[in-house]
C-alpha cells in the first residue's frame, strides 16, 4: 500500500502557497497547523473571526488569557502590531475581499469547486460558523484535507452530496496524496505523494482528473 | 441619569417572558456576561429567544476557557428550559458524540433554531444598531440558508436580502465602564458584545471596574456612552 | 411693533425641552446656541457628526486643535468621557435612533411637520450634509429659527415649496414669536413671546393655528 | 512587504485618468492627506472622481483651520479642472454669495454632481469596504434625493435602496502608522478616512509618524493593517 502524507505535511504544503504580505485565515484542524511552516523572511498576517488580525504563536502554559483567543478557542500570545476589532468589523475585512488567503477544511470539494464543510447529513443539524463568510470573501480558498473520509468515500466528488458551504469558491486542494487545481476545464492534478501516479489518485476521486503537462511529486 | 446598578439581579428585573435577549462572547469566557446569565438564570423569565453566536461552548467543552475554570455561558438558559428559540451561527458541538442541551432539547422539538452565517449574523445585529433594516451579502448564496430569501445580481454576482436584528435587551460584558457608559474591552473580548449594545432597546453591561469619567481615556473608549444603559461591577 | 425674541432666548426655551441624560446633537446657527442655556444638574451628552460624544465648551484661544472639531468646525476642549468614532458609526448613531434629540434650522416647516432645511430653490445647488440623516434618525426633531424669513414670508407653510429634508419629522417648532407643537391635529400653538396673542401669531404663519387649553407666555 | 514609500509623488504616481479617488477629511484640516493632495495636483491625472465630504471647505473659508494656517483640501484638484464628477455631501460654500471653484464649475457643466446624505455617504462607503452592495435606509425618503431609487417598506415604515461605493484610490490621513500599515488617528479626525481605507483598491496613507510594530499599542490602533497599502511619512 502506498504511503498517504501526514497532517502536517499537507499543511507544509500549503504553506508554501502564502506569499510574503498576504493577509491569511485557517481553519480548524490541519489548516491551523500551516503557520508553523512558513518560511522565515515572509511576513503573513493571520486573521481570526474572534476579531485580531496579526496574531503570532500560542501562549505558553500559565500565560493564557481567556480575552486573547482565536476562532479555535486557542489562547494566543500579545504580539507587536496585533489589533483587535468587533465581530462586525472582523467578518467585513473577510466578505470585503480584505482576505488573501483562507484554508479551510472539507467534507467534500466538487469538480466545479463547490465547498461542503459545515453540516453531516447524517446529524441532520450543523454548526456553520464563519465558514460560507470565508468561502465567498477570501480572495483565494485552498481546501486542505485527507483525500477519503473516514468511511473510505471520496471527499473530491462530482457533485456535492452533503450541504452546500458555497458553490464554486475552491481553487486549490491539498490532501494527502495530491495537490489539484481548479481550473474552467476541470481538476487539475498538478502533483501527487511520493510513489502515487495519476492512476492511484483517481481511483480515490470520484471526477476525472487532468494531468497537469508538469504533473509531479508534491514538493515542500 | 444613573446607569449603575448595584446588583446583577435588579439589573435583569424587568426582562418579561418571551423576550429577545442578545447574548455577548464569541463562545469562550471572554466577553461573556457570566454573573448577569446567572441572573437571568435565577429571574427565570421563559421562552426568551436567545442571539448568540453559539449556544455555549465554554461550559460544553471549555472553548476559550483558562483551564480550570467552571465557565458559564447562555448554555445555562438553555439548560434551564428558559430558551424557545436560538438565532445563532454555532449552536451544537463540534462533534457529534458530545450532544448540547441545546441539541437535544432541538431533536425533542421544545426549541426553535434560525441558523446563520457568523459574518451575517454580525452583520445583521450591526444593521439593527444602525438604522438598516435589511442588507444584500453574497454570503449563503446557493445554499440552504439561502432558501426563501431573496436573490439580486450585483456586479454580476448573486447576493441574498438579510434583515436587521434588534432586541429588547442585551447582556454584555466588557472591561471597564466609566459613569456615563463609555465602555473599554480587552483584546478579542469586543467581539459580539460591541455590537449587540447597539441595537438592544436595553443594554445592559457587566464589566470589572467602574470609574468616573475622563479615567478612560477618549482613545480607549470602544463603545460611547449612549448605547450603555445598565452597569453593574463584578 | 411687537419685540421678537433674540437668537440666545430661542436657544434658551429649547434648552428647556433637553432632559437629563439626554443624547443631543444641535445644527448651526440658532441650535447651537442651546447647551450654553442648560441648566445645571442635567447631564447632556452632546453628538456631533464630526465623530464625538460628550463635548463641551469650545476651546479657548491658542489652544486650538484642528484634529478636534465639532460639526460646525468650531474646536472643542478635550473634555472627560469624550468619545470619538469614525462616520460611519457616528452616523450609525443618528439612523439607529440612539440621538433623543436633534435642534435644526429650518427654511420652511409645514403643518404636517414636513422640513425643508438644505436648499433654496433659487440657489439650485445646495448642502444636504447631515440634516436628512438626522430628520429621519432623531427620536425627536426641534425646530429653532426666526418665525420670518428675510423676505418676511411665512417659513411655517401649509406645505413646504422648497426641497424637502425629511417629511413629517419635526414635532416642536421654536422661533422668535412662538412654541408650536405639531400634532396628529394641526399645529397646536403652545406659548406665545411676550405681548404676543394666538392673532399676531396667526398673521404670521401660514396654516391655521390651533390653541393650546393653556395657552400661555413663553416661559423659561 | 514595503508598504513605506519615501515621497508623496512616488505614492500617487499610478493613479490614473478617470480613477475614482476617495479623499478623507470631515471638511476641515484635521484627517485631510493635505501633502498627497499636492502631490496629486502635480501628478495632473484628469477626470477624476472624487468621493469626499466636501469640496474643500477649509480652504474655502477656513472651516476647522487653525488660525493664521493655509489649507490644501481637494478644492485644489477641482481649481485645477482635474475632476469630472464629485460624489459629496456638503459641495457648495454655506452662503450663496461666497462661490467655490465646484460650483462654479457646476453651473458651467464642466463637472457632475452625485449629492448624497451624509450618513448614507459614510455607509455606502463602509458598505463598499465590507462587501455589502446594496442597503436599505430611511433617510431621504420623500426628498428629491430618493428619485429613481427603489422604496420598500420594512416595518411599516418606507426605506431606499442604496448602493456601496468603491475607489480606485483613496487618499487618507492618519496620526501614526506603523511598518505592518496599522494606524492611529487623533480625535475626530479619523470621520471619513477610517472608512475609507477600507473601501479602496489602494489606500495611501500619509502620517506624521512611522514606527516599528508594538510601538502603536494594539489597543491604541483604530485601523488594522490589512486595510493600508502604501505609508508616507510628513
Amino acid at each position: 500500500m502506498l504511503d498517504r502524507l501526514p497532517r502536517e505535511v499537507i499543511a507544509m504544503r500549503v504553506a508554501k502557497e502564502l506569499k510574503d504580505g498576504d493577509v491569511v485565515n485557517l481553519g480548524l484542524g490541519i489548516p491551523s497547523l500551516c503557520s508553523q511552516y512558513v518560511s522565515e523572511g515572509k511576513t503573513i498576517l493571520y486573521h481570526s473571526e474572534s476579531g485580531v488580525l496579526n496574531y503570532g504563536p500560542m501562549a505558553e502554559q500559565g500565560e493564557e488569557d481567556d480575552d486573547l483567543i482565536n476562532a479555535s478557542g486557542q489562547f494566543l500570545e500579545p504580539t507587536p502590531g496585533m489589533s483587535f476589532f468587533h465581530s462586525a468589523d472582523a467578518f467585513g475585512m473577510i466578505r470585503g475581499g480584505h482576505i488573501d488567503v483562507t484554508v479551510l477544511g472539507a467534507l467534500q470539494v466538487s469538480k466545479k469547486g463547490d465547498l461542503s464543510n459545515w453540516m453531516l447529513p447524517s446529524r441532520g443539524i450543523g454548526n456553520v460558523g464563519g465558514a460560507m463568510d470565508l468561502a465567498v470573501g477570501a480572495k483565494r480558498v485552498i481546501v486542505a484535507m485527507e483525500h477519503k473520509g473516514r468511511d473510505g468515500e471520496p471527499k473530491v466528488v462530482s457533485e456535492c452530496s452533503f450541504p452546500l458551504t458555497s458553490p464554486t469558491c475552491v481553487s486549490l486542494i491539498v490532501t494527502d496524496i495530491a495537490v489539484i487545481s481548479v481550473e474552467q476545464e476541470g481538476l487539475i492534478l498538478r502533483e501527487t505523494a511520493p510513489g502515487w501516479g495519476l492512476e492511484d489518485v483517481q481511483n480515490e476521486t470520484e471526477p476525472e482528473l487532468i494531468p497537469a503537462k508538469d504533473l509531479k511529486e508534491i514538493g515542500l | 441619569m444613573g446607569k449603575v446598578f448595584s446588583s446583577f439581579d435588579e439589573a435583569v428585573a424587568d426582562i418579561f417572558d418571551s423576550a429577545v435577549i442578545m447574548v455577548s462572547g464569541f463562545g469562550g469566557t471572554g466577553g461573556t456576561a457570566q454573573n448577569l446569565i446567572v441572573a437571568l438564570r435565577d429571574h427565570g423569565a421563559l421562552n426568551l429567544t436567545i442571539i448568540s453566536n453559539t449556544a455555549g461552548l465554554a461550559s460544553l467543552m471549555g472553548f476559550g476557557t483558562l483551564p480550570g475554570h467552571t465557565a458559564v455561558d447562555c448554555g445555562l438558559l438553555i439548560d434551564n428550559d428558559q430558551v424557545g428559540k436560538l438565532i445563532a451561527s454555532y449552536p451544537v458541538s463540534p462533534s457529534p458524540s458530545k450532544v448540547n442541551s441545546f441539541e437535544s432539547h432541538f431533536r425533542e422539538g421544545k426549541i426553535g433554531l434560525e441558523l446563520v452565517p457568523q459574518g451575517t449574523l454580525a452583520e445583521r445585529i450591526r444593521a439593527g444598531g444602525a438604522g438598516i433594516p435589511a442588507f444584500f451579502t453574497p454570503t449563503g448564496v446557493g445554499t440552504q440558508l439561502a432558501e426563501g430569501k431573496e436573490v439580486r445580481e450585483f456586479d454580476g454576482r448573486r447576493h441574498i436580502l438579510e434583515t436587521a436584528l434588534k432586541a429588547d435587551f442585551a447582556l454584555i460584558k466588557a472591561h471597564k465602564a466609566d459613569t456615563l457608559g463609555n465602555l473599554s474591552y480587552k483584546g478579542t473580548s469586543q467581539n459580539f458584545g460591541a455590537v449587540m449594545v447597539r441595537s438592544s432597546g436595553i443594554s445592559i453591561v457587566e464589566v470589572d471596574e467602574i470609574v468616573s469619567p475622563g479615567q478612560i481615556e477618549s482613545h480607549l473608549i470602544n463603545t460611547p456612552a449612549l448605547f450603555v444603559d445598565r452597569l453593574v461591577k463584578i
